[in-house]
């Protein structure tokens, strides 16, 4: 639920939490990453960082430059100046993203936790199972049908937590438990309502469903895309999975490996928040891809 | 002109280049602040060599390193006693002197506390990225080549003029706890409407021992039990079945992660975003606490506001200055 | 109350048309289609008591057969078509009714080119994009998107006509057999990209219908064209020919100049097209265009914009209740 | 070049050609779209339809309504308010289309047309000679390599121009001299600097690089996404081509063949001049997909 007013909420001395509301409307992240957008525009003096997420946006500031009473003052009146969730409109990119889905290398890993942790059928089938999908090549279809939204980047660098933007393609699917112990890198995850890609090849809880060759950050800055940048998508950026094959991935991945890869990103875009909602309701919702 | 410098003979126990206050304006790239988890010792190493306070420098991590000066070079030592030994020599805490080109600086196992500070004159040179030298591990950046410090490796030093003899006043040093007991100043917040009050009086008057799967990630505490408020349990399915549920949110820096049942306090190089509440934070005045406690030693909570906890943090920024000097 | 025409031979391409066609789409490519002869067709539709944009049938060079299944008022306009009613001659112009179980059979077009057929009530086919108007190209509209064909059966809006109703002489279109038509022209849009003499030769010369014409372009034979520098030195988008220009939408009625060869684009013509299009004829001389055949010479009469809006809304004021007697 | 004045030329009684200038030239293509909306909207008594094209508008009035001179001056009136094209913007929605590339479809017609008009080279060889490109993987890579801005829609029901936004997937092609007699519905064609996707079974003149099962024109308006209207595409949409393989391609067609397709769009996006041109300038001219 929407709050009627957002809600401050102290996170020790130089931290605070803006919730919007209490559930997992898209609409309150719109207005997170609205917040966000509004608080670089007005460059609020105190504002040290801003970490956005489904309903909220932890911002950190400095008490020394900005009072908690004070920047509970500037919130508000950037909130209020975002008008109606409706009229929101975001800065987006959209980036075209090759995937394989049911790949070989995220069976060997789900096989590999099969095998040492917790034996589980492949994650593919499970997730589409529990979506009533036909298979997974029907989750394949579903998972690449629709962009992906940019809800936050976070937990482990460049890490995006993305949610599908056409609701007729929301996946959703119980995690891992216990979680895996190492992921394949690049790993496509599904878990909740989210999508995820593995920018690190730690732990992770998410159902794998394909790979990505392409790195979506880079602390050498070796690709030309990550020479003004780390890490390739912001939030609310919006990600487009190109489903590619075998020897597509490996053209791929040869010119990642030589540094000539180039990136299919867009940037001239803004995404319409009130022409979304529109859209949304304009769906037939029993169509599937 | 060749660059000053160090060249590591043993590493320690993740030995990281760090700077203050870390890595900021990329929390929402996922990326953590990172920087020295005890601040205030770091600092006060840094002005004693004449760097400004936030410069780069070690942090040592309950075994210490062992270090060759290439030239010569004023260090001070800040924070646990490790029992540092320079050409064999034992070397004050709390004091800038002078290393000669050649001598070995040794460090041991944390005696008292548990993070010591190595500041150089001229500090550590390594490269930055996204505007900090601070090594984030898990994310494989900062510092040097992104790791803790490894043998043979080599640290840069820029060029820097220190005066040795310059001493921190007893009066503007931490205390580090000498009997393992820790007072921990937090405050309410964001989640904790989602305790009880039962629970909160249960966390604010119990007492926590710190377990030995803590690092600068997180420090997992062991207690009594939570109990949680209507709100924890009886709600929407996309929060997640747990009490400690709750749908993603960002993490502050020092708040205490309710997993399940059990506490992990959020560091600085914690994952930025999460499914868990946050009852409590423990604001940055008592971070120096956290840097210096030990797995098995007990934390008791105390309750603050956030303008006392604001001001605390005031008090101790006061102390990382050059007023917090005087000559040996 | 409604009734059947059952098509018994469909005559060469015989069409349900509405007035005036099909609008709006002309963006996704959709042309307005509606009948050729707009003048003849909504007289037909008055004389029967309809709206003069209800659907009727445009029929081509050679009429259809048709068998009613009950009583109505129909009336045949344009084209001398020799119809018969049973046997009996029909006359053109004028309401007739139409006893269930009667038989209309139309011959060759010996006057004229094209005939149109209302029958009261109007035809009741599905629209399409907002019009009963058949484009066959794309298989829209009319009676499954195509002509008419053998055993098909046409819906009929039933309704009051009254027979004996006739157009007066002098508000009907002039469909002679002279084989010579004048034939207005509005200059534009593209006249810039010919030389002025190739403007003159285009005004003074005979123009020959070619046989492939029909509703999508009428194709004439004539001199050669004389272009404009403009049209030989132009950015390469344009394409190499000098008649080629960046892809552009066909006004309809433009003389679309493909190469060397002009065509009239018309009812059922592409929207859009890379060729210029150095003068237009008005919807005023359409009729004229309908009732021409292949062989039959055009010249072109220039005129303003105004006059030629004069002259349609001249046409239109025949198009009314007050041209009956 | 843009002109300065546009020019209103005459079209018979009942049209105009309004022409904005004369080269094919994407903000001039924006130029037209931004004001045919901006016309649309103003609802003008006795103004019937427009239809915009490259550089062009024709528009199509009742002159017992309107006189010339007085929509000439109306028009005119709102191209004066139009502002500075960099700040436009356009809601634009992205068609997602499905292509097997270098198929069987397009193949059997080159074949059909070699045997009977003339012999002549394989359509996708003359457009990897004719581009430097390594071979048909690349062909296909570049040209879904970028969105296509739709600048008209004309000549057949259905049948948009479609030109690259990234002007690194810009392509020539020759056209088919003679003309093919017939095209597969649904083949993807190239002519000059323009794509297309034929509509229905009709002659044509591009080169053949690919073939998709799914239909862009639906005049039984079977399909859902026909429901409102029998063409999928307007100018100022986008479109998107996924190379997808044999298998996804058939079933893809047996979803069309079943009535259930559901066509993949997004519309929530406003395409915005300034970040357009903004995207262009980051852009390395070097690099191809």
């Amino acid at each position: 639920m929407k709050f009627d007013q957002p809600k401050y909420l102290p996170g020790g001395d130089h931290f605070i939490l803006v919730q919007f509301g209490d559930d997992a409307s898209i609409d309150l992240n719109f207005m997170a990453l609205g917040l966000t957008a509004a608080l670089k525009e007005d460059a609020t003096k105190g504002v040290v960082d801003t970490n956005p997420s489904y309903n909220s946006l932890i911002v950190e500031y400095e008490s020394d430059d900005i009072s908690y009473a004070d920047l509970k003052i500037e919130l508000a009146r950037l909130i209020s100046g975002l008008g109606s969730v409706e009229d929101l409109e975001l800065e987006s990119r959209l980036a075209y993203l090759p995937a394989m889905y049911l790949d070989p290398w995220t069976r060997d890993c789900v096989a590999d936790y099969s095998e040492k942790i917790a034996p589980r059928d492949y994650d593919p089938d499970f997730v589409a199972e529990v979506n009533g999908f036909e298979d997974a090549k029907q989750l394949a279809r579903i998972h690449s049908g629709t962009e992906h939204w940019v809800v936050a980047v976070c937990s482990t660098p460049g890490l995006p937590l993305m949610r599908a933007l056409d609701p007729r393609c929301a996946i959703t699917s119980p995690k891992y438990n216990p979680p895996r112990t190492w992921t394949t890198l690049g790993a496509i995850g599904v878990g909740g309502l989210s999508s995820s890609i593995y920018t690190t090849p730690g732990p992770g809880g998410y159902n794998l469903i394909g790979r990505t060759p392409v790195p979506l950050w880079d602390p050498q800055q070796r690709l030309p895309v990550f020479k003004d940048r780390v890490v390739l998508l912001d939030a609310a950026d919006r990600v487009k999975f190109v489903p590619i094959g075998e020897e597509e991935f490996e053209y791929i991945e040869a010119r990642v490996a030589d540094g000539s890869y180039e990136f299919n990103i867009t940037a001239y875009q803004r995404f319409s928040v009130g022409a979304y909602k529109k859209w949304v309701a304009s769906l037939n919702q029993d169509g599937r891809f | 002109m060749t660059m000053p410098m160090i060249e590591v003979l043993k590493p320690g126990l993740e030995t990281c280049v760090q700077d203050y206050p870390g890595r900021k304006g990329a929390f929402g790239m996922g990326f953590p602040p990172s920087g020295p988890v005890d601040h205030w010792s770091f600092r006060l190493a840094n002005i004693l060599v004449g760097n400004a306070p936030g410069d780069a420098a070690l942090e040592c991590q309950f075994i210490g390193p062992a270090l060759k000066f290439k030239a010569p070079a004023v260090i001070a030592l800040c924070g646990g006693d490790m029992a540092a030994k320079l050409g064999g020599a034992p070397v004050p805490l709390w004091q800038s002197i002078a290393a000669e080109a050649g001598q070995v600086l040794e460090l041991g196992s944390a005696l008292t506390g548990a993070r010591t500070y190595l500041a150089i004159a001229g500090s550590i040179d390594t490269p930055p990225f996204l505007g900090s030298r601070s090594t984030f591990v898990l994310g494989d950046c900062g510092g040097l080549n992104g790791a803790p410090l490894e043998v043979g490796g080599e640290i840069p030093v820029g060029e820097g003029q220190g005066v040795p003899g310059r001493k921190i006043k007893q009066s503007c040093r931490p205390a580090v706890s000498e009997n393992h007991r820790w007072q921990i100043e937090v405050c309410a917040g964001p989640n904790d409407d989602w305790i009880d009050a039962a629970g909160q009086q249960r966390f604010l008057k119990s007492e926590w021992k710190l377990s030995p799967k803590s690092n600068r990630v997180g420090f997992r505490l062991e207690g009594p039990e939570w109990t949680f408020t209507e709100k924890a349990t009886n709600k929407a399915p996309e929060n997640g079945s747990d009490p400690s549920n709750t749908i993603d949110h960002g993490y502050p820096i020092g708040a205490i992660n309710l997993c399940g049942q059990t506490p992990i306090i959020l560091l600085h190089d914690t994952l930025t975003l999460g499914g868990f509440i946050n009852p409590f934070t423990v604001p940055s005045s008592a971070f120096w606490k956290l840097g210096q406690s030990r797995p098995g030693d007990i934390y008791d909570f105390e309750l603050v506001s956030v303008d006392e906890a604001q001001a605390r943090k005031r008090a101790i920024n006061a102390m990382c200055s050059e007023d917090s000097i005087e000559q040996a | 109350m409604a009734l059947n025409i059952d098509v018994i031979k469909a005559g060469l391409e015989t069409s349900v048309q509405d007035f005036p066609g099909r609008y709006g789409f002309w963006e996704q490519g959709f042309p307005p289609s509606g009948p050729f002869d707009m003048w003849s067709f909504r007289l037909a539709n008055i004389l029967v008591g309809n709206a003069p944009e209800a659907a009727g049938l445009e029929c081509q060079f050679m009429g259809p057969t048709l068998k009613f299944s009950d009583d109505c008022v129909i009336a045949f306009t344009g084209a001398e078509m020799n119809a018969t009613l049973d046997g009996e001659t029909f006359p053109m112009w004028e309401s007739v009714a139409v006893a269930a179980g009667q038989t209309l059979a139309c011959g060759f077009a010996s006057v004229g080119a094209r005939a149109y057929l209302a029958v009261s009530g109007g035809i009741e086919v599905p629209q399409v994009l907002g019009a009963r108007a058949t484009f066959h190209m794309a298989g829209v509209g009319g009676l499954e998107g195509h002509a008419l064909k053998d055993g098909q059966s046409i819906a009929v809006n039933g309704g009051a006509g009254v027979p004996g109703r006739k157009v007066k002489q002098d508000c009907r279109p002039k469909i002679a057999n002279g084989k010579q038509w004048q034939i207005e022209v509005v200059q534009g849009p593209n006249d810039d990209w010919i030389a002025e003499e190739g403007i003159e030769r285009f005004l003074e010369s005979e123009w020959k219908l070619q046989a492939r014409s029909n509703r999508t372009g009428y194709r004439l034979e004539g001199p050669e064209w004389i272009f404009a520098d403009k049209a030989s030195s132009k950015g390469p988008e344009h394409g190499e020919h000098p008649s080629n220009i960046l892809d552009h939408g066909y006004p309809v009625g433009s003389i679309n100049l493909c190469g060397q060869t002009p065509i009239i684009l018309v009812n059922d013509a592409p929207s859009a097209g890379g060729f210029i299009n150095p003068f237009t004829v008005p919807s005023a001389a359409f009729w004229k265009l309908a009732q021409s055949k292949p062989n039959d010479i055009y010249r072109f009469n220039r005129v303003s914009v105004e006059e030629a809006q004069e002259m349609r809304r001249g046409i239109d004021g025949l198009c009314v209740e007050d041209s009956i007697e | 070049m843009i002109y300065d004045e546009p020019k209103f030329l005459p079209g018979g009684d009942r049209f105009i050609e309004m022409e904005l200038g004369d080269e094919l030239n994407f903000d001039l293509n924006f130029l037209v779209h931004s004001l045919s909306a901006k016309i649309r909207e103003a609802e003008i008594a006795g103004l019937i339809e427009l239809l915009p094209n490259m550089a062009s508008i024709v528009i199509s009035y009742d002159p017992d309504l309107i006189s010339f001179a007085d929509l000439k001056s109306e028009i005119l009136s709102h191209y004066r308010n139009m502002g500075s094209l960099e700040d436009m913007e356009l809601l634009s929605p992205i068609y997602y289309i499905p292509v097997l590339y270098c198929d069987h479809v397009t193949r059997a017609c080159w074949e059909d047309y070699c045997a009977k008009i003339t012999e002549k080279e394989y359509d996708s060889d003359i457009l990897v000679k004719l581009n430097d490109l390594d071979g048909y993987a690349q062909l296909a890579r570049i040209h879904s390599g970028t969105e296509y801005w739709v600048a008209a829609l004309g000549f057949y029901p259905g049948l948009a121009s479609l030109i690259a936004l990234d002007p690194r997937c810009r392509l020539t092609a020759p056209k088919y001299n003679p003309p093919r007699t017939w095209t597969a519905k649904g083949t993807i064609g190239y002519g000059g600097s323009v794509t297309c996707v034929y509509p229905a079974n009709t002659p044509g003149g591009y080169q053949m690089i690919g073939h998709t099962p799914v239909p862009v024109c639906d005049i039984e308006q079977s399909l859902p996404a026909f429901k409102q209207d029998l063409a999928l595409l307007r100018p100022g949409d986008r479109v998107r081509f996924f190379p997808v393989g044999r298998e996804e391609y058939d079933y893809i067609e047996s979803r069309v063949t079943a009535g259930d397709y559901v066509h993949n769009v997004a519309h929530y996006a406003k395409f915005s001049i300034r970040a357009y041109h903004e995207w262009l300038g980051t852009l390395d001219m070097k690099e191809r997909f």
